[in-house]
């Protein structure tokens, strides 16, 4: 009785569509990232759709372009909440979109879901409705120190790309290592550019034991080069951001031989991961597409846990689809049976176990370790 | 003192390769007297035109530079001959500010074809060679000869052939040019695509030097206007010797401040210069 | 939709006193600058740090913003006027890139690539959409007043120097009118307008960072003043309002088009606006609206 | 007082005395040169007050350069200049103007998108409206003082025959009319010594003659003239004192009469038409 009449009530609530969006850099400096997320949001309302919805109910995915820009992405994502009227944006892959819009969301009601690391957006006011998918930043620096430390050099040298990122990774780095002894010297530089010889140059001027390429792949693509042509002969370890397939592509497997990469996962062989490389049809995946995989997973559990489409109601349910005592969930479908079955779920991302603090940062992130071995990923 | 060398050495590659497009705007710029901030785009198309006869159809890098080189000049013929010519009669900051738009235009056709993901040449990766502590890259090398053998080539085809000498005299004086019987719309069909080919194989040079991607004009065409003014607008030795100064400033200053700060100190340094020499260094106009 | 329409006509707002600057640096006294958005910069930049660090009231932060561009206009004029307007469009060009790259790198300042964020609003005594509603037409107001004031000037003997200067600086001096001096009181204004465009648009994003630093916005901006008629301070406005209906138009055209991926919609949008750009500059070389020009009647024949 | 002074004045009166208050203009041993080339190479004379002056001479002697350097526009290497007895080289062309020095220009460089009225206007001296304070607040003082200029202006064009054409753009008009926006113009500021630069070049021998009428009226209601110009009638018909230019110096002055008959004036000039 009760149970048909709550469904009664939530039908009534879900008449019309389910609107999410996403604002994405397709052109701008995250040009190289925005249009790989933006297919597999697709994918996946393409696969919740076919499967029969969400309560009987289509979800309708829209998506901007933020230019990576922030009057763009205003403008972005003003039409998304008034035009399309979605409930949760996704992706936000910069600060600069993330940081202009935030605001808008939280005054409108729609939750945000974001990749961006500045820290000073989970600092907004945005009365919760903001979370980000990606582990904070600093936890990413702590987590390459300490693999620098059980590699026993004495030095590091770290180049890092002029984003938001570079400060509080560099800090996270820079205070995990060197109170053990080890040394740690960095430079920052404009990831703009072609020509990094300068940089390359004062990297192994200092002879370092280790190298840490903190930069994104375009930029680090050329550095990479420049130091192998150099002939450095130390350990190289990259950022996730940073060691990507796009980058031993552009590498070449010559290059790319033995450099490590330390990076955020739920684990590499995590169910969700696995998942998801069934879903791409790829063996390596980047953080931004698992993120991107557990933004849009989040919010349509969130969704179907709420019987509701608003996004306050997607606020309120964010934490409860990973209830600790649920019943563990990897992909959007098996999830949706069993809120539909009114069980309780513990979904666990690709990217990290997805569960967040007040403020809307993750908890805790796992680390992984991998190294290239024929230009391929392999656990190191 | 070894740094410093090493900073003169590669100032001086940099500065080859930032000098084959200034020359490619300045010598658009002598014909026509037009700023085509283009250019940047026709860069990304070179480097993909290489990019495309290198790793698509398998050619070697210098049959990759010529394509790149005809495709270039091509595409820019035909951009300007649609999007700019039309304007001319509108002033010269009329067809700049067109020329913006156009370089928009140009870029997204090339991220249209290619999409946003960073590419690789074939080329295979040497280590540097090593001079008394000097590090000296062979595909460095390589890509500084390219850059000098492509800049003989104009000057010779600029000094020595019947075509070449007509082209000096319309930027000389157009009028004068013209009662001689020289078709200026031609010579100024001749100066765009040879200007927009030498950008195409600074694309392509680039492109071995780094990797691809349709941002890879915007990158350097900054330094590029940099090396191109500071050499004196329309000028040809001075397009080659802005390049050398921009390409030593930016390395030459990572001595004395941060590297983040370089593409900023080539500026600088060109407004300064530019106090003493408003017309450029080697600028006549 | 009609939150969306208010955001679009505010950044319309903002824009159009860009374009109101630069027509008065380029339209009417003819000296070209590239360098529009590191003045719009640093009147954003300026009006955020006093409002945030000092916590003086929004309104005086956004006249402070503009006074200091103001200031730093006519400073950067003494080193420009001399160069000729190709080098002068290079030149100012760098100029913003360097004033980029030193947004990006004094971080105890400007807080690096991350930006400023939660600069303040002013206080309307509203919130939400109402806010958005009533800022926008603050914005519309201080375009309405900078406009007429632009236009006073342009019709004043001060605009006829300004026009003179554009078309012969040496006939100018020879007038008895000091050039630099214009030159400089020029910069200063239309340096004080961009300003205001800077400081507006920082308090109402409530945020900045070296993004500001599009290239886009400056050909945008450029586009608008041709497309409107360069000279013509109605032009500039009117433009402005026509080059946020192209470049939001296609936002919506996006929508329509089916079977490509998400960079190539992107990078088809992109295409169109600059196609559109082209097309509309071949059509409309002279803009929509011509220079306005003054017709005196004979006072004999008056009488 | 006033006769003190003229008394003063006429004490030293001779031929290279600047101080004396028969000469408006003195230029004393002027060098200029451009890339190698002497342009002006120790020039010296002087132009006498209410009168007209001319200067021949064949292209390449330096005339133009000379009006640039007296004219404020360029720099001389070296040498003094005095107006009104007062040291003015270095002076900017504007400051000059304000001294009430005004010049033209060899090859009409007339403001071509201001109508003729506005260039006319643009020369009045101390235009309030010209502040940008005034311009932006408005007051009274602006209003009288425009419409004074206007009228001044309407006033001129009566005198030069532009009535028709007053609100059209210069651009627009023929070269003769281009001439005289540009004498009419150099008027409105109330000059004492004008600088006209070939004012009949390429005009028809009609509107010549008439630019030289202007002239003498302008000479007889008290304003000094220094003219360059080719046409030898023309100069013969209007000039008081004719100054004749070679290779950058004075090579010789006098009356119209007397430089006729000059032999080294003739060599200078083997091959034109005197």
């Amino acid at each position: 009785m009760t149970l048909a009449a709550s469904s009664g009530r939530a039908r009534a609530a879900m008449a019309g569509s389910i609107r999410i969006g996403a604002l994405l850099p397709l052109t701008g400096a995250g040009g190289p990232f925005g249009p790989s997320m933006a297919a597999l949001h697709k994918q996946i309302v393409d696969q919740v759709n076919a499967a029969g919805g969400i309560e009987g109910q289509r979800v309708e995915y829209s998506f901007e372009d933020d230019q990576t820009n922030p009057d763009a992405a205003v403008l972005g994502v003003r039409k998304l909440i008034d035009v399309n009227k979605v409930c949760a944006v996704m992706g936000l892959w910069s600060s600069g979109v993330a940081a202009p819009t935030l605001p808008i969301c939280a005054e409108n009601k729609v939750v945000m879901v974001a990749i961006a690391a500045s820290d000073s957006l989970a600092l907004q006011k945005h009365d919760g409705y903001f979370f980000r998918s990606n582990v904070d930043v600093g936890q990413q620096g702590e987590a390459i120190g300490n693999w620098a430390l059980k590699q026993g050099g004495k030095s590091l040298f770290g180049l890092l790309a002029q984003n938001p990122f570079s400060e509080p990774m560099r800090l996270g780095l820079v205070n995990t290592i060197q109170p053990k002894g080890m040394k740690a010297e960095t430079i920052v530089y404009d990831g703009r550019r072609t020509d990094f010889r300068a940089e390359v140059g004062q990297a192994l001027q200092a002879k370092p034991d280790i190298l840490f390429l903190g930069g994104y792949p375009q930029d680090s693509i050329i550095i990479m080069k420049e130091v192998f042509r150099a002939g450095y002969g130390g350990k190289i370890v990259g950022t996730g951001t940073c060691v990507t397939q796009q980058f031993l592509d552009g590498v070449g497997k010559q290059v790319s031989e033995g450099i490590y990469t330390v990076r955020p996962s739920s684990a590499v062989g995590s169910p969700a991961y696995k998942n998801l490389q069934k879903l791409t049809g790829k063996t390596d995946l980047d953080t931004n597409v698992c993120q991107s995989y557990d933004q849009i997973n989040l919010v349509l559990l969130a969704i179907a846990q709420a019987k509701q489409a608003t996004g306050t109601a997607v606020r309120d349910n964010m934490r409860k689809i990973g209830d600790p005592n649920g019943e563990k969930v990897d992909n959007v479908l098996d999830g949706l049976k069993l809120i539909a079955a009114g069980k309780s779920i513990n979904y666990e991302g690709a990217a990290s176990p997805c569960k967040f603090t007040p403020t809307g940062n993750l908890v805790s992130a796992i680390f992984e370790t991998l190294r290239v071995a024929d230009g391929k990923l392999t656990p190191g | 003192m070894l740094q410093v060398f090493q900073l003169l050495v590669n100032g001086v590659m940099a500065g080859a390769i930032l000098a084959v497009p200034a020359i490619g705007f300045n010598i658009v710029f002598a014909v026509l007297q037009i700023s085509n901030f283009s250019i940047a785009a026709l860069i990304a198309v070179g480097a993909y035109a290489g990019y495309t006869a290198n790793v698509l159809l398998g050619l070697p890098p210098l049959l990759a530079i010529l394509a790149a080189f005809l495709i270039s000049g091509a595409a820019g013929v035909a951009s300007d001959r649609l999007a700019l010519r039309p304007l001319r009669g509108y002033g010269a900051i009329a067809v700049a500010i067109a020329s913006l738009a156009l370089n928009m235009v140009l870029e997204n056709i090339v991220r249209f074809i290619f999409g946003n993901d960073v590419r690789s040449l074939d080329v295979p990766m040497m280590r540097d060679w090593i001079f008394e502590g000097i590090h000296v890259g062979p595909q460095a090398v390589f890509n500084f000869l390219v850059a000098i053998a492509a800049m003989v080539a104009l000057f010779s085809l600029l000094s020595f052939t019947t075509v070449g000498r007509a082209m000096r005299a319309v930027a000389d004086n157009p009028t004068l040019a013209n009662i001689k019987g020289i078709d200026p719309e031609k010579m100024a069909r001749l100066a765009v695509f040879l200007g927009m080919g030498m950008a195409g194989i600074a694309g392509v040079l680039l492109a071995l030097d780094t990797a691809v991607d349709p941002t890879i004009g915007m990158r350097v065409v900054l330094s590029v206007f940099a090396a191109a003014v500071l050499g004196g607008l329309g000028s040809i030795p001075g397009a080659v010797v802005g390049g050398l100064l921009i390409g030593l400033a930016e390395q030459l200053s990572t001595l004395v401040v941060p590297v983040a700060y370089s593409s900023a100190i080539g500026f600088a340094a060109i407004i300064l210069a530019l106090l003493l020499f408003p017309r450029g260094i080697l600028g006549d106009r | 939709m009609i939150s969306y329409l208010v955001a679009l006509l505010t950044f319309g707002a903002i824009y159009a006193l860009l374009a109101l600057g630069l027509n008065l640096m380029w339209g009417i006294a003819g000296m070209v600058n590239l360098g529009i958005l590191g003045y719009y910069a640093l009147g954003g930049y300026s009006s955020a740090l006093l409002t945030m660090h000092l916590g003086i009231p929004v309104w005086l932060g956004v006249i402070a913003g503009a006074l200091i561009t103001a200031l730093f206009g006519a400073a950067t004029c003494i080193g420009l006027v001399k160069l000729r307007d190709d080098y002068l469009a290079i030149v100012t060009l760098g100029f913003a890139e360097v004033m980029r790259n030193i947004a990006e790198n004094f971080v105890s300042l400007t807080n690096g690539t991350d930006g400023l964020a939660q600069i303040p609003r002013p206080r309307l005594g509203v919130t939400g959409s109402d806010f958005n509603v009533v800022y926008l037409v603050i914005c519309v107001m201080v375009v309405l007043v900078v406009l007429a004031a632009m236009e006073r000037l342009r019709a004043a003997p001060f605009g006829r120097v300004l026009r003179a200067l554009r078309a012969d600086p040496m006939v100018a001096a020879s007038a008895g009118k000091n050039v630099l001096g214009f030159q400089v009181r020029t910069l200063a204004v239309g340096g004080f307008v961009l300003g205001l465009g800077g400081a507006l648009y920082a308090h109402y994003l409530t945020y900045i960072s070296p993004e500001v630093f599009q290239p886009q916005l400056m050909i945008y901006v450029f586009l608008a003043l041709i497309l409107g008629g360069r000279g013509n301070n109605y032009g500039a406005v009117l433009g402005t309002v026509l080059v946020l209906a192209i470049v939001e138009g296609t936002r919506f055209l996006a929508d329509l088009v089916h079977g490509l991926d998400a960079v190539q919609i992107g990078a088809l949008r992109a295409f169109v606006i600059g196609v559109a750009f082209i097309v509309v500059l071949q059509k409309r070389p002279h803009g929509l609206l011509p220079e306005p020009r003054r017709i005196y009647t004979d006072p004999a024949a008056r009488s | 007082m006033a006769g003190m002074g003229a008394l003063a004045g006429k004490r030293v009166v001779g031929s290279d005395s600047w101080t004396s208050s028969e000469s408006i203009l003195t230029v004393r041993d002027l060098h200029c040169s451009f890339g190698g080339v002497k342009a002006v190479n120790g020039a010296s004379f002087s132009v006498q007050r209410g009168a007209i002056t001319g200067i021949i001479g064949p292209n390449g002697a330096g005339k133009t350069t000379l009006f640039n350097i007296i004219a404020g526009s360029v720099k001389p290497a070296r040498g003094a200049i005095f107006l009104e007895g007062r040291n003015v080289a270095g002076l900017r062309a504007d400051q000059l103007a304000a001294l009430g020095l005004t010049r033209t220009f060899q090859l009409a460089r007339s403001l071509g998108d201001l109508t003729v009225l506005e260039n006319f206007a643009l020369y009045a001296r101390d235009q309030p409206g010209e502040s940008l304070w005034r311009a932006l607040v408005g007051s009274q003082s602006v209003v009288a003082q425009e419409k004074a200029v206007l009228d001044q202006a309407w006033e001129l064009a009566r005198r030069l025959n532009l009535v028709r054409v007053a609100n059209d753009r210069v651009e627009t008009l023929s070269g003769g009319q281009k001439k005289l926006v540009e004498l009419g113009r150099a008027l409105l500021g109330e000059p004492s010594l004008l600088l006209l630069d070939e004012p009949i070049a390429g005009v028809n021998p009609t509107l010549g003659a008439e630019i030289g009428k202007h002239l003498l009226a302008i000479r007889d209601s008290g304003v000094s003239i220094l003219v360059i110009e080719h046409n030898m009638s023309f100069i013969g018909r209007i000039c008081d004192h004719v100054i004749v230019m070679g290779a950058g110096s004075v090579l010789a002055e006098g009356s119209f009469e007397e430089i006729r008959a000059n032999e080294a004036v003739q060599s200078a000039y083997l091959g034109m038409s005197a």
